[in-house]
């Protein structure tokens, strides 16, 4: 396997080509909506899609070949390529991957098609300029996880944004104007600063004659920053992340933008922006500013931000009407456990919050594609207006409740995978914050199977559900590989433990937690 | 290239950009000044401005090419003033072109206009070579006058006259000020040259003389007046949203970069010595600025206020490099007036273009879903108003612009941290205004009454294209522009050493 | 830690993941049949049309906890034969046939097991799980005695039900889906039961509890059956919640989550430490959710809505009996912690008690069981909590035994008489309610004796199955109250031997208790006047085969199930059997921690022994004969004529209002403080409208206070310029 | 004699900052600016006493200038007036906000 991507250097193009392919695909389909301009909807519409298909699924299939490619074990960074960019401010081109970024780029290149399935027959408006800002966006969110210079990040970072704001704000529902400025504003806000704090960071590596460095691998190694100063710094990429992910009590943005979002854009909002967050912890803000981040105030502050963003997402999210709403407040409370994991510092916990990333991803991105099909059939997501559809819709029962129970963490799915190793290593530093942490196994419960009862079960009272079609062929075949994802990733998550474990355990080191168990047993006195 | 500015010969060499501007305005004020105002002979002064500032571009690009330089005098001859001269002269191109289009639309037909404009661009590249304070003097007034007229150039509209009156009242008010303080510096050091006013400073050790101080207080009032800086700011709004919008895009770029063009030179050739002095002053009108800018612009309903605005919130970031004051301010600033002046008239072509005739108040709920009948021209707005957000990719330059700032500003040996938080939490204010005119544009339905935008004539087309492409590609390959920002930073020029050294006498 | 090479390996054993395997396919298989039916209906099949919903209300015929007549709604075909599911014949075959499978690989194992000598479980590992870092979760299976037992108990029991669950639910809409189901069930909790860790064994612990949820709410479109059905899965969840704890403690003081390393680390403990201690109670608390066991035991009555067969097998005989197999799997941690272990022995206790008082009560058929089944694991847990694992599993063994035989008894009346109510179209009536029952007796004369097998079993009376199990906890109970590691902790402020006399007299309470309402139970339902309405009463009739069969095995274990585990007074007085085989059969597994928890204490002697088996065979008939003689099924009156109850008996008649309780002190409360306080106060309030739009109106109010300012006036313009030059000026005059 | 001159030149500054703070009229408050650019005169011309030359060069500049600046500004108050009828400025309040 190894030989064959060795012989056509598999590893030295694919990163730039997985920035680029997606770009090239929104060319094409902007090109394409000039000339069908004039003709009627449905031609529009389908061309659209299938072109975003087909460049979606290019981009995937190229991509997976990565899984296999590249060295976990190994320090440097893998399928790395560095371009002269802006060589007067030490700005690079710079990017490459880890066992970590590895993961979510695949994450972000198998989902994304499954988005454009999604969307398939829900946007009609516009297609070609939809599918064209979801490509740009793809580019950005890549972007990020490969990017090794901090300004590229930045770029890549914000580039995001601006599609998202449009999707979010053209193709939403009712109070799209007010959830897609609240979205911009917020993000802005954190990743703002976080741009000071780069423009400072660079200039500090630089020394006072050469011109600034932005290089990843050399800021986090020469940084020696006062400890106020990293404090401010790490701060500032603290907020930006922290918006991102979103914490407690940066998370507001979060319930409008999903609920207001198409299918696409909450799936892409729920299953990998929000990763972005957690990723830029891992990747930036801790290695960055290690002791400002293990400085007991600061780590003892996020944990409990992180608590209580678990508890509190998972409370409010038992009295949503919507269900948009109630899995965006789920998703306050899964990324919690990310926060909690990541700065537990243990191997456990770190990698347990890099599968919850991955699970929450594929779970969340599965309900919301769910809901988007019952809103296609009933455009509306309150709760209260459906009930019994199980029995209309037996299919959709089913793949809900086993969604659901991955959401919920059940054993066998993986969101328990993920859940379980962030406890059982939070534990071993932060016992307190992992035992308030694990009794949202119990609120988790209530929510969505509370959410679940009114929705496929309870006597199908309302006529208007009594015709409701199941799910077609496409929506069964979107779906399929989802829930493939998620039993495989609940019963053999070692393939992904193993390519996570080097990059994982680099980090907790860097951060002087505890990489390994050292157990010793000190006789109690009764 | 080295001119001997002490001869005549010399001094006329190394105005010889500025020289053939005059003279072909000069040649095109006589052409439209001799029959009766028409529609041909309009666009024939105007098409003609255009070549005058064509062949003035080349003068200056065959003078920076050549590396021209000068002894000492009264002039500058080095690369800050060619990139200024040409951030001033492609301004003008992008006015004229504009007008041209526009000026009938609006119902007049002065090809004056577009001369005036040329004298306006000729005043500010004497200020951008002004070595001299009288040939500072000399500059602003030049570009003054000229606006001040054109301004008031509609005279069917009685916003536009408004607007002359109290841009004329208050600009010479300010100049009042100006000219004051250049008298006292005078009366201080004895001297108006900038370089040797800098020696006296070193040599006499001036930093707190009184007089030095507070003429320098007053010359800064009348810079502060010119670009619109809080609270000096106050005729901008009105002014911007009363003049022709060619004008207003004009006055937005090309005014506001000569005033700082000038107070660059001015400050490294001769006040870098009394930092102490004015940092903080200019830290606050900065600070005051960036937020008193930001916070009113979100309370704008008219796109050409909301403009004017944003206008004096770029004032207000400039003045961050500025107060960053170090050479890497100046490259900041050439690089930061290019992409301004790019997404300034890419955005004001579009407001132009939208303009209906006879209707003076453009609001921004004119644009509500003007993407689903002109997408591009929505589009092409979209990254102006992304570009003056400073977003980087989608906004092009605007965001390696505002890089540019920050990081000659944290970079400074003065602590300007917090100005520099200062200025990415207003950009978030920013942010509401831009991106409301992107959501109404992108997101709300288009009005079933709303009229179809007429289509963009071939020269606005031509502003908004090139501008908007340049932004772009700017964004994404910006060494270039930052080369020519860094060679062309303000320098402190060679000087021979002053001749009559005079101690000053008044203390 | 490895040995060299097991005993086993070389056997049968090496295919003991073939045990959860079967099932797993039978799920595969009835799960996709299932599915493919209700996406692609065929032409003229009722089940999915578009309208199996009314079909599904059809299924629901055969049993229903509440009004017969939910689903009015459908009146138009409700009396049209129902159909059976076009899948129902292969349904038949796998989902029964993996069961029998099963036990048949379970029995070669066992085989296989008694065959060598094994001192240390034979595990099979699978594959790594989840290996990160030092921690090394593997899937592996364990075969030991206490799990071979477990095993043979569910795929046994679990068969027999599968075979009754033929009959039963045949009419059923959803009958692959039933038998999914099931099999997924008997899939989890051969998982939980031979999980080599306890990471495996959660997986089974909340795949089981999942298994019940969805069998709970099987007939969906009834809400309280969903509400059920979630109910529990939440109120288990708070158990597990306490057992990922343990795992969690476990995990960071011995590094391993592994049975085998765990048994051997356990020593690293000081007896009676805080740690270990803490590890039991939470592990303990996943028991008590699991296991319904105060206060955690809302949910099982509430479960009774799902269908009979399923309270048999999962609510009765092996799901609810995980905490007390878990206990006993802990017990070398356990047997560390006299705190734990008492407070163990309390709630049991108390629990076997006080639902015993409520049994007495009820008179829905399934409810008095259903309570029934949490006094008995009451017991149970005393049985583990005072360190008698072997008695605590036994009587797990027993209790299966009779207490399906009770359900699928319990089902087999249920199914005749809603049979009767359904040829008569009467629906107002509740074919579950035992005021409509009575003199059943000579209707359905086999399930009549077989039930009365299990009743004696489950009251005590020898030489029944329960009579065994039930002494051999009391009888331990009061040992260890005599002298252990046990009675020399303290709980409460109470010496352990206090505590445990006091469970002690509990047991004993309980037990007559027990006595009293099966025998009012069987009083009610089989004997006296029958009060099923004169329209339905010729419609009354004995279950097919296929589901008394299954019943006359389970008598017979009832009956005989004794045998696994005679005590030794008894051996020695008649040699009727082997003494003890089950203790043996345990020894390698609970051996040590048993001996551990006795301490050096005094045995009971032989006398008090004896004496104690009198007491409570005595109990056993006291209670019989006094619900023989004070109750009267002849005065009974049918429900729809009854009054309501008052005083003491109301209250037991509504459990002690403990739902209730529960409703306003934490569900309520905590659905109102998240609903206005966090979300329409923090949430909605706080953050979004005062500090978001709050600073975005306040900007909009300083950008319109600011264009105020802009007057238009000149003069205005002028002053500013003024006054910000002089402001100017005085900032440099202050340097100069 | 210097210092008298200067001070005479601020003071005229002064006074013509208070007639363009104070008066309405627009063609007054323009004459107040001249009386202001006047003031500057005469402190260039004080200075020139000292320096030599330079300041009275700028005298005939600011003379020159003020001159052009009159002639414009003259002709938009004029243009204004055709508008409004009225020079007040208390009237020209058409552009606010």
């Amino acid at each position: 396997m190894q030989s064959i991507f060795d012989a056509i250097g598999y590893n030295s193009w694919i990163l730039t080509l997985l920035l680029v392919l997606p770009i090239v695909g929104a060319g094409v389909l902007i090109a394409q909506a000039q000339r069908h301009s004039s003709s009627d909807g449905a031609a529009t519409m389908s061309s659209a899609r299938r072109t975003a298909l087909l460049f979606f699924g290019v981009e995937c299939l190229v991509s997976i070949g990565l899984w296999w490619s590249v060295d976990y074990e190994s320090t440097a960074w893998q399928a790395a390529v560095t371009l002269p960019w802006i060589e007067s401010w030490g700005i690079f081109f710079r990017i490459g991957v880890d066992g970590i970024a590895v993961v979510l780029i695949l994450l972000t290149t198998c989902l994304m098609p499954l988005t454009v399935l999604g969307s398939w027959t829900s946007i009609r408006e516009k297609p070609h300029a939809f599918y064209a800002l979801l490509l740009v966006l793809t580019t950005g969110m890549l972007g990020v996880f490969m990017s090794l210079d901090l300004v590229l990040f930045y770029v890549f970072w914000e580039l995001m944004l601006v599609p998202m704001y449009l999707i979010i704000g053209i193709w939403g529902g009712k109070r799209r104007l007010y959830a897609s400025l609240k979205f911009f504003l917020f993000t802005m806000l954190g990743s703002l600063l976080m741009l000071v704090a780069i423009v400072y960071i660079g200039i500090e590596a630089g020394g006072l004659n050469g011109p600034p460095i932005f290089d990843y691998d050399v800021v986090t190694t020469t940084g020696a920053y006062s400890y106020n100063t990293a404090l401010w710094l790490f701060g500032a990429f603290f907020l930006a992340f922290a918006v991102k992910v979103p914490m407690f009590p940066f998370h507001t943005w979060l319930p409008d933008a999903h609920v207001e979002a198409p299918t696409a854009g909450s799936v892409v909002l729920a299953s990998i922006m929000l990763k972005m967050g957690t990723f830029g912890f891992v990747r930036f803000a801790l290695p960055l500013f290690p002791y400002a981040a293990t400085h007991p105030a600061v780590k003892s502050a996020v944990i409990t931000l992180a608590v209580v963003g678990i508890v509190y997402g998972a409370l409010v999210s038992m009295v949503q009407p919507d269900f948009k709403k109630l899995v965006a407040y789920s998703s306050v409370s899964h990324m919690g456990f990310v926060i909690l994991g990541i700065f537990a510092f243990t191997t456990q916990s770190v990698q347990g919050a890099l599968m919850v990333n991955i699970n929450h991803g594929i779970s969340t991105g599965a309900l919301f594609l769910l809901i988007g099909m019952i809103y296609e059939r009933r455009h509306t997501r309150m709760i209260a207006d459906f009930g019994g559809i199980a029995k209309v819709m037996p299919i959709f029962a089913v793949m809900l409740t086993i969604v659901a129970l991955s959401s919920i963490g059940v054993p066998g799915t993986n969101g328990f995978v993920g859940e379980f190793l962030v406890l059982i290593g939070a534990f071993r530093t932060e016992p307190i914050a992992a035992v308030i942490a694990a009794t949202v196994i119990i609120f988790a419960a209530v929510y969505l199977l509370w959410a679940l009862q009114r929705i496929i079960y309870n006597p199908l009272s309302k006529p208007e559900n009594a015709a409701l079609k199941d799910l077609n062929w496409r929506e069964i075949g979107l779906l399929v590989p989802l829930i493939a994802a998620i039993f495989w990733l609940g019963l053999y998550p070692a393939p992904v433990l193993n390519r996570t474990h080097a990059a994982a355990n680099r980090l907790v080191e860097r951060m002087g937690g505890m990489p390994e168990a050292n157990i010793t047993v000190v006789p109690e006195r009764r | 290239m080295i001119f001997d500015l002490s001869v005549p010969g010399g001094l006329m060499g190394a105005l010889v950009p500025d020289i053939i501007l005059m003279v072909g305005a000069m040649v095109l004020m006589l052409v439209a000044a001799w029959g009766p105002e028409s529609a041909s002979r309009q666009r024939t002064v105007g098409f003609g401005s255009l070549a005058v500032l064509a062949v003035t571009i080349i003068a200056v690009l065959v003078y920076a090419g050549q590396g021209a330089t000068a002894g000492p005098g009264i002039i500058a001859v080095d690369g800050f003033r060619w990139a200024s001269d040409l951030v001033f002269l492609i301004g003008a191109a992008a006015t004229i072109g504009i007008g041209i289009e526009s000026n009938p639309r609006d119902r007049f037909l002065s090809a004056e206009s577009h001369v005036l404009v040329l004298f306006a661009t000729a005043g500010m590249m004497i200020l951008a070579a002004a070595r001299d304070l009288m040939i500072v003097f000399l500059g602003v007034e030049l570009m003054s006058i000229a606006v001040y007229v054109l301004v008031g150039i509609n005279r069917s509209s009685v916003r536009s006259a408004e607007a002359a009156l109290k841009y004329f009242l208050l600009g010479a008010f300010s100049t009042g000020f100006l000219l004051y303080g250049i008298a006292l510096i005078y009366g201080a050091t004895g001297t108006t040259s900038l370089p040797v006013i800098g020696e006296r400073i070193a040599h006499f050790a001036l930093g707190g003389h009184g007089m030095l101080l507070i003429g320098v207080g007053l010359l800064l009032v009348g810079f502060a007046f010119k670009i619109a800086a809080v609270p000096f700011h106050m005729w901008a709004p009105d002014v911007y949203e009363g003049a022709p919008t060619p004008i207003t895009a004009y006055m937005a770029a090309a005014v506001k970069a000569a005033a700082f063009a000038m107070f660059f030179r001015l400050w490294i050739e001769s006040f870098t010595l009394i930092d102490g002095a004015w940092l903080a002053p200019i830290w606050w009108i900065a600070a005051a600025t960036m937020v008193a800018g930001n916070v009113i612009a979100i309370a704008q309903r008219n796109i050409k206020r909301m403009l004017a605005y944003s206008s004096i919130v770029h004032g207000g970031y400039l003045l961050v490099a500025v107060v960053a004051g170090t050479s890497l301010g100046s490259a900041a600033f050439l690089f930061y007036a290019v992409a301004y002046s790019l997404a300034t008239f890419g955005a004001f072509a579009v407001v132009s273009a939208m303009t209906r005739p006879g209707v003076h108040a453009t609001l921004i709920s004119d644009y509500d879903g003007l993407w689903t009948t002109r997408p591009w021209l929505a589009v092409g707005f979209g990254v102006c108003m992304l570009a003056l957000l400073g977003f980087p990719i989608f906004g092009g330059a605007g965001f390696f612009a505002k890089w540019y700032v920050l990081q000659a500003a944290i970079a400074s040996n003065n602590d300007l941290l917090p100005l520099a938080v200062i200025l990415v939490l207003t950009s978030l204010v920013s942010a509401g205004y831009y991106l409301h005119v992107v959501r109404v544009m992108f997101m709300r339905p288009r009005p079933e009454n709303a009229p179809e935008p007429a289509p963009l004539a071939p020269l606005t087309r031509i502003v908004l294209v090139g501008s908007v492409t340049l932004l772009l590609a700017l964004g994404l390959f910006p060494q270039p522009l930052i080369s020519w920002a860094r060679t062309n930073a303000a320098v402190t020029a060679p000087e021979a050493r002053d001749p009559f050294p005079i101690a000053p006498t008044l203390r | 830690m490895m040995q060299s090479v097991h005993p086993l390996a070389e056997t049968v054993a090496r295919f003991v993941w073939w045990l959860p395997a079967l099932p797993l396919i039978g799920f595969v298989i009835n799960g996709a049949l299932s599915i493919y039916a209700s996406a692609k209906p065929g032409p003229a099949d009722p089940s999915a049309n578009g309208h199996d919903g009314s079909n599904i209300g059809h299924g629901s015929h055969a049993t229903d906890e509440g009004n017969h007549g939910h689903d009015d709604g459908d009146g138009h075909d409700d009396h049209a034969p129902t159909p059976r599911h076009r899948f129902a014949g292969i349904t038949s075959i796998v989902g029964p046939g993996v069961l029998v499978l099963t036990f048949g690989l379970a029995i070669a194992l066992f085989v296989a097991m008694r065959g060598v000598e094994m001192h240390e479980p034979f595990v099979s590992t699978l594959f790594a799980w989840m290996p990160v870092g030092d921690l090394h979760i593997n899937a592996a299976l364990q075969l030991d005695g206490l799990s071979m037992v477990m095993v043979l108990v569910i795929t046994g029991v679990g068969m027999l039900i599968h075979v009754f669950s033929v009959g039963y639910m045949q009419d059923d809409a959803g009958y692959p889906r039933y038998f999914a189901y099931l099999n997924l069930f008997v899939f989890f909790m051969l998982l939980l039961v031979l999980g080599a860790n306890y990471v495996v064994t959660f997986v089974g612990w909340e795949g089981v509890g999942l298994c019940s949820y969805l069998l709970i709410g099987f007939w969906f479109s009834e809400k309280a059956n969903a509400d059920a059905g979630k109910k529990a899965f939440v109120v288990n969840r708070i158990g597990d919640f306490g057992f990922m704890v343990a795992m969690f403690m476990l995990f960071a003081h011995l590094g391993t989550l592994d049975y085998a390393t765990i048994a051997e680390r356990a020593g690293q403990f000081a007896p009676g430490g805080v740690v270990v201690t803490a590890i039991c109670l939470f592990l303990f608390l996943g028991c008590v959710g699991k296991s319904a066991q105060i206060p955690l035991f809302v949910w099982l009555p509430d479960a009774m809505a799902g269908p009979t067969p399923v309270s048999a097998l999962i609510h009765a005989a092996t799901m609810v009996t995980a905490g007390v197999f878990l206990i006993a799997r802990s017990a070398s941690l356990f047997s560390l912690a006299p705190v734990a272990s008492l407070t163990v022995a309390l709630v049991g206790g108390v629990t076997a008690l006080f639902a015993a008082t409520i049994g007495l009560k009820q008179w829905d058929i399934k409810k008095v069981l259903a309570y029934s089944t949490i006094s008995q694991l009451g017991y149970m847990f005393v049985g583990v909590g005072v360190g008698a694992y072997t008695a605590g599993i036994f009587h797990l063994v027993t209790h299966a035994f009779f207490k399906a035989l009770l359900f699928l008894g319990a089902g087999s009346v249920i199914y005749a008489m809603h049979k009767a109510y359904h040829a008569t179209r009467n629906h107002s009536d509740d074919a579950q309610d035992m005021r409509n029952m009575g003199g059943l007796k000579k209707f359905m004369p086999v399930t009549w004796t077989l039930m009365w097998i299990a009743t004696l079993a489950i009251a005590g009376v020898p030489p029944f199955a329960g009579f065994f199990s039930k002494d051999e906890i009391l009888g331990a109970t009061f040992a260890r109250a005599h002298g252990s590691t046990l009675a020399d902790a303290s709980l409460l402020g109470m010496s352990g031997s206090t505590v445990l006399y006091i469970v002690w007299v509990f047991g004993l309470a309980a037990a007559l208790l027990t006595a009293i309402y099966m025998t009012r139970m069987m009083l009610y339902t089989f004997h006296g006047p029958n009060r099923t309405g004169d329209d339905a009463r010729p419609h009354l009739a004995e279950a097919p085969w296929v589901m008394t069969g299954p019943l006359l095995v389970l008598g017979v274990l009832s009956a005989i199930g004794g045998w696994l585990n005679l005590p030794g007074v008894i051996t020695d007085l008649a040699p009727i059997g082997p003494t003890a085989s089950l203790e043996h059969w345990l020894e390698p597994v609970v051996g040590e921690a048993t001996a551990r928890v006795a301490g050096g204490g005094a045995h009971v002697a032989v006398s008090t022994e004896a004496l104690l088996i009198g007491l409570a065979v005595a109990i056993a008939i006291a209670g019989m004969a006094i619900a023989w003689a004070r109750l009267k099924p002849s005065a009974l009156v049918a429900k729809s004529a009854a009054a309501p109850a008052t005083g003491i008996q109301r209250v037991l008649e509504n459990k002690w209002y403990v739902d209730e309780a529960y409703d306003a002190a934490i569900v309520k409360p905590t659905f109102a403080v998240s609903k206005s306080v966090l979300w329409g106060g923090v949430d909605v309030g706080l953050i979004d409208t005062l500090l978001v739009n709050g600073s975005a109106a306040l900007t909009r109010f300083f950008g319109w206070m600011g264009s105020q300012l802009q007057s238009g006036r000149v003069g205005t313009y002028a002053w500013l310029i003024v006054i910000g030059a002089v402001l100017l000026l005085r900032a440099f005059a202050r340097v100069a | 004699m210097l210092a008298e001159s200067l001070a005479l030149s601020a003071a005229l500054f002064t006074i013509g900052v208070i007639g363009v703070l104070t008066r309405r009229n627009a063609i007054i408050v323009f004459m107040c600016v001249e009386l202001m650019l006047n003031a500057v005169n005469l402190s260039f011309v004080a200075l020139s006493r000292v320096y030599g030359a330079t300041g009275q060069v700028f005298v005939i500049f600011v003379m020159t200038v003020a001159a052009a600046e009159a002639a414009v500004g003259l002709a938009i108050i004029i243009s204004i007036f055709r508008h409004k009828k009225s020079v007040n400025l208390e009237d020209i309040n058409l552009l606010r906000g």
